[in-house]
């Protein structure tokens, strides 16, 4: 599975981009983001409140209940200021 | 239709032309171009970079392109986009929606800007005497782009 | 400010960049082009010329702008209105309004164009198969000026 | 007074502008529509429905009931159509 962070979640995680392989039980986009707060430090204080994190899984928005299989593309971000 | 996200600069009065050039059933054409501003609330803006995501940003416009077309009867419409590094003054977004009446133009136009606010993968890091600092997201751009949802379809009669 | 009645054409790019230039407050900018269509209603158009009233369109023209910018927080605005006789896909108006919020640049720039259809004295003479056609005032177009009458103030929220 | 026609007006009138002269009793615009009128022909065509009639002095828009004097200029032209 392919994780893109994006503006502040990107720094806040330190990269723009890394392959995950969570374990069987990580279902969900919820389950996904749950597990990668747990590494603690900038994952856990970018992933602290969820209502700033947008989930996008292959280019199309999602919500928390979707869900996530090895292929996927992952993208978070926060909410976005375009235009 | 057409989207193009890029870096370079573009001529909102050429793309305009292009756009309607040989169509003689358009009556209406109506473009807006954002401009990067120098202040933000009280902080100044010495420069700003758009960072967008490639692929679901070209996506997420052409999807938002086609319910325009869907609601109102739309000749032809563009949507350009820059990313990277701008200055104040630098043109950010151009959107041209054509029509045989006026109303669905600027309808249109307004509805593409609402969405492309809420919707559109764009972040702005905007560089203050503070140091950079990305833009909030803002409850006025939600409430833009709300009233689309329960609007009637677009006023088709003029 | 702005108003220029002329039977020249005009660049609507040229003049949108002029109008912002150097004023980085800008965060938006609308512009409406008017075209002569090819077709009024099943009556194929070859020409059409437009009559004005020198002195008092300008007047209109100006008036109306002016209230444009009583109601809404603009930073510049043009109307260009061509006589004369022109041809199907020609530009007949541009509208351009630049605020630092896009929802009065496009809000103006739709007030401006609804009352120049019912205010500013012009008079279209369509060329059809069957000659010279007056063109008639329609209703739509009173309908959609008399709703900025009972409108609230513009939106200068966003 | 100087009296203007536009578009259909003048073509039924079959003229652009003239000078005229109405009696003292022409004291407003509908006196003076009326008045015109009265030479039936072209005017009395152009005239017949005064809901397709608008009418300006001196440059402004103005009703039937206001008044016209000896320098003013007044214009007739019918229900605008620009844009």
């Amino acid at each position: 599975m392919r994780i893109l962070y994006f503006a502040w979640l990107r720094e806040k995680v330190g990269t723009a981009e890394e392959a995950v392989a969570p374990p069987a039980e990580v279902a969900t986009v919820n389950d996904l983001l749950g597990w990668l707060a747990e590494r603690g430090g900038g994952f856990a204080e970018a992933l602290a409140d969820r209502s700033l994190v947008r989930v996008a899984v292959n280019q199309t928005y999602v919500d928390g209940d979707h869900p996530v299989a090895t292929n996927d593309e992952v993208a978070l971000f926060p909410p976005v200021t375009g235009g | 239709m057409a989207v193009r996200v890029q870096r370079e600069d573009f001529d909102p009065g050429a793309e305009m032309a292009a756009l309607t050039a040989g169509d003689h059933a358009v009556g209406g054409v109506c473009a807006f171009v954002g401009l990067v501003r120098d202040m933000a609330g009280d902080a100044a803006i010495s420069s700003m970079t758009l960072e967008h995501y490639p692929g679901m940003t070209e996506r997420e416009l052409e999807r938002i392109e086609a319910q325009a077309h869907e609601r109102w009867p739309l000749n032809a419409s563009l949507i350009i986009h820059r990313f990277g590094r701008l200055d104040p003054g630098d043109r950010i977004v151009l959107v041209v929606t054509a029509s045989s009446h006026r109303q669905a133009a600027f309808e249109s136009c307004q509805f593409l800007m609402d969405w492309l606010k809420t919707k559109a993968p764009f972040w702005k890091l905007e560089e203050t005497p503070a140091g950079g600092q990305w833009v909030d997201a803002r409850d006025s751009d939600d409430t833009a782009a709300a009233r689309w949802i329960d609007a009637t379809k677009g006023d088709r009669g003029s």
